[in-house]
């Protein structure tokens, strides 16, 4: 499996194909399209990202001291946005999780041109996503 | 005639129902007024004091000239239509809501009007009734009737909707009221800009509007009141100029509308939206709504032709908005789209869930007209419309 | 040091107590905003909706940074301190007083913090109990512990005295409360502009002040709560943005600060205020508060040598304040030739009618000093003073 | 005696003499120390005006038609501006006093240069004036 960092640089070689911000939409559209369903069980209030104006669920598993994750949003951007740091960031380990710093979000010009600062959807979700790793992690070293 | 000017940059600025540019004259007024007039207001004796005091007056006069008030102590300064409602539930109800009382609001209204009388029923057990509307987006008047009893104390409701557009019968709701002897109050938040108001004529009791959706700045609104209201309510804020004596023992307060503006009011503000409301006037509030009326129709014609636009609002009596979704499309996402587009347009509940609950949605995106909006802008929006809507499927 | 720009106009402006003239780069930002930038903020995704809102934050991070605040979202933003100190009242007292309780404030308290804790203690039947000073303007702030009881919820004074220019030893008071569990508000109005403040330092629960005195814009204001607080406590307003959910039934609210921040908030002023601020800061509030220290000394000895002055305000612990009245002159008779000789000073009460009460007079003439004032400023003050002298007699 | 149009153009012309502002205020001063002292025993809270930073006290007296005006303040200027407006004013019949122009307060320059707008004294002594012409005429109509 490729390091955190490999896959920032091969998101970041992916987007910088596209002059076009049009363009990059398209992309993350289809990676929205393509996420990889959650189970419908986890849909789920609980589940729920707080600062978004679309809903946004995430869910994690912990299997054999990696996270998984798998989510969704009834944004197909938002969705798309979810699916790179799924990838990035699922089948990790929690420190990694916690200690990696996630440069391909400002090399893909997902926070400026991308994604609103206030609505916020990406900084929750990255939040929410560290904070599992954060519980995991409290309880692999409490066990 | 509407001066086309350019307010700044070539954006399509469709987002007026949230906030509006503001002309050059404003602008200025403002910046004037800091470089060379500034001083603060009342019982200032030295020449700058005077002439502040003096402005921020007329300013109070042009706003009842505006809105046909009777005398221009009816008008409070505020910070915006929220603390006027705000200010005024507190007031009205310390002095005239006990338990088992009874508020009517509608359906359609802006938080701003559902949340101050939620708290003040909170507070005072008091109940909140609703008036609703069909999904035509009218409210059903009918229904008026069967809501008001001898413990109504107050109406509240919205001139123009927010989200739908609609212009409600408020005579026709002002004047059923007075048949109870029940005072109103007019969110003229979404009106003011768009339809000349005469409070007199309508007759409401209470009126309340933002300076900064009316061309103005932030910070600055108003609350109308007629005046018999004045002397019975006790003021909302305490401390500054708006008292008579003060001792430990006993305060006594001035005169309104003083009384009411605790504090250093935002006399900067005041000017400032004296200096819009000018503007308006000089530029035509018949003028302006003719206008905007037209983009209107046109906008509404060329999206009702689009199958994939569900618009909301259908009534006839519509003003200057335009509250729709896209099939399939998450709001959200064509807001991103359409933003990308160099097009200003809002997405969300436009505060007002329960109009979304009414119709089980989470949200729309709204394009809102002001005067300085053309017809090659509806026709920019259109085409980002069908853009997203290719873009997405 | 002090950049000498000429504000506009060769006056002698000496009524900073009352509100500051604004520097070229805050009057530049305020119009630079409405020219090029102006958008409503909060959950507008578009990008003109998105900056201003990041500019609203970042401001709000400058007002933290300003007075050392933990976290900026300990920083409400008000209309100015007599609204932070009302929102205040009314949220702490439906939170935290019953009959009988008591609040604490001083005698040479601003109306702002007189006013609305009276009209709390007689909405809740509460007490309010007054700290005295004694006739050199100091508090005597032995007598504090004979005035707490188990029934004081909270101590709200003034860190300077806007009459008296007295620097109130506010580092003890918050001590002596804190060991009896009270929490102390601090009236920042007339000391944030001279005084460097670490709100952490000081330990206050609370602390209020206005954008306008600070040469900041008027309509802006600041709350500052320890955070503890803020879930604790109600919001003072309800609308706009500051909800989670709302339905009829019931509505929940979303975090502070914005939970505090119902309706549109005056963003624009925000921004303008925190441009004032940077100004203060790159400027030095050191340096600022050396300049005005030796003009205050330079000017109190000036009028001391002056028979026929009597001073108000004696403490040793003074700031930027000359109260005064002239012997056999009404002070408004010298106000007005003040004026006249391009001087503008402040006479009459200054919203501290028990100060008057106090001294048995009806007013004063109030010099007060901001960073742009001079040395020449101050003989051109005692020359008028004299003048009038020989008018009058 | 003369009438209320004689007297105002009188005092514009005593006015006139002095170009400086500085020198109208003596003069205003030495006005006001002149007037005539009001009976002590009408010194009291009712007969005080609202208004002013300064305290003003106006008494009217109704004597054979014609209204005559006493007053004080303790700010020596208003005192002399009170004094002008009885010079004008005392001693007139009601409808006279209602139905005058004033037009030597803007000749003299009281108005923009010698009294603020806002302390509002100068209307509201006017106003007072003008109130007890009203009462009086409103009396003598009745009786
Ligand atoms: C000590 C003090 N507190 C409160 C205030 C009230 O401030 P504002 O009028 O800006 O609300 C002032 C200003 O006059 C003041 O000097
Ligand atoms: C109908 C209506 N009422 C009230 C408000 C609240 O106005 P403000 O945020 O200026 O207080 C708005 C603005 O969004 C509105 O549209």
């Amino acid at each position: 499996m490729k390091s955190i960092i490999e896959i920032q640089q091969e998101i970041s070689g992916e987007f910088e194909m596209y002059d076009d911000w049009m363009d990059k939409y398209n992309y993350l559209i289809e990676l929205g399209k393509d996420l990889a369903v959650i189970d419908t069980k986890h849909k789920v209030k609980e589940n729920l990202i707080n600062g978004c104006q679309s809903r946004v669920w995430l869910h994690a598993e912990y299997e054999e001291g990696l996270i998984h994750f798998t989510a969704d949003s009834d944004s197909i951007i938002t969705k798309g946005i979810i699916a790179l740091l799924v990838r990035v960031l699922s089948g990790r380990k929690p420190e990694e999780i916690l200690n990696t710093d996630l440069f391909f979000i400002d090399r893909i010009g997902l926070r400026q041109n991308l994604s609103p600062t206030r609505s916020n959807g990406l900084l929750s979700m990255i939040r929410q996503m560290k904070l599992y790793a954060l519980a995991y992690h409290a309880k692999a070293k409490g066990s | 005639m509407l001066k086309q000017e350019v307010y700044g940059r070539p954006l399509v600025y469709l987002d007026n129902g949230a906030t509006t540019q503001k002309p050059l004259p404003v602008i200025e007024c403002i910046r004037n007024f800091h470089s060379f007039k500034n001083s603060s207001i009342h019982r200032g004796i030295h020449f700058y004091s005077e002439r502040a005091t003096e402005e921020f007056e007329n300013a109070r006069k042009t706003v009842q000239q505006f809105i046909h008030a009777e005398k221009s102590s009816e008008i409070i300064f505020t910070s915006g239509t929220t603390s006027s409602v705000n200010g005024l539930a507190w007031s009205f109800g310390e002095r005239f809501i006990r338990p088992g009382d009874e508020i009517i609001i509608s359906e359609m209204e802006h938080h701003s009007n559902i949340v101050p009388w939620q708290m003040l029923c909170e507070r005072k057990g008091s109940v909140l009734k609703v008036l609703p509307f069909n999904d035509d987006g009218i409210l059903e008047i009918d229904r008026l009737d069967a809501l008001i009893n001898n413990r109504t104390r107050l109406i509240s409701v919205m001139h123009i909707s927010n989200t739908l557009g609609t212009i409600n019968p408020i005579r026709t709701i002002i004047e059923k009221a007075h048949e109870n002897d029940i005072p109103v109050l007019i969110d003229a938040a979404q009106s003011v800009q768009h339809i000349a108001i005469d409070v007199q004529q309508l007759d409401c009791d209470f009126l309340v509007f933002s300076g900064h959706k009316i061309y103005g700045p932030t910070g600055i609104g108003v609350l109308y009141a007629k005046e018999k209201w004045l002397h019975e309510l006790p003021p909302f804020q305490g401390g500054g100029e708006m008292v008579d004596v003060v001792t430990f023992q006993k305060t006594t307060y001035t005169e309104p509308p003083v009384k009411f503006e605790a504090g250093t009011p935002n006399y900067i503000g005041a000017i400032g939206l004296a200096e819009a409301l000018k503007y308006v006037t000089s530029t035509g509030l018949s003028g302006i709504l003719q206008h905007e009326n037209a983009l209107l129709d046109y906008g509404f014609q060329q999206l009702s032709q689009l199958d994939f636009v569900k618009l909301y609002g259908q009534a006839s009596d519509k003003s200057s908005i335009l509250s729709f979704n896209l099939r399939d499309i998450h709001y959200y996402d064509a807001g991103m789209i359409i933003d990308k587009m160099g097009i200003a347009v809002r997405t969300g509940t436009h505060c007002a869930q329960p109009v979304m609950q009414h119709y089980g949605i989470s949200g729309t995106i709204r394009a809102s007209l002001g005067m300085y909006n053309t017809k090659e802008e509806i026709d920019n929006l259109v085409g980002a419309i069908k853009k997203v809507r290719d873009m997405f499927v």
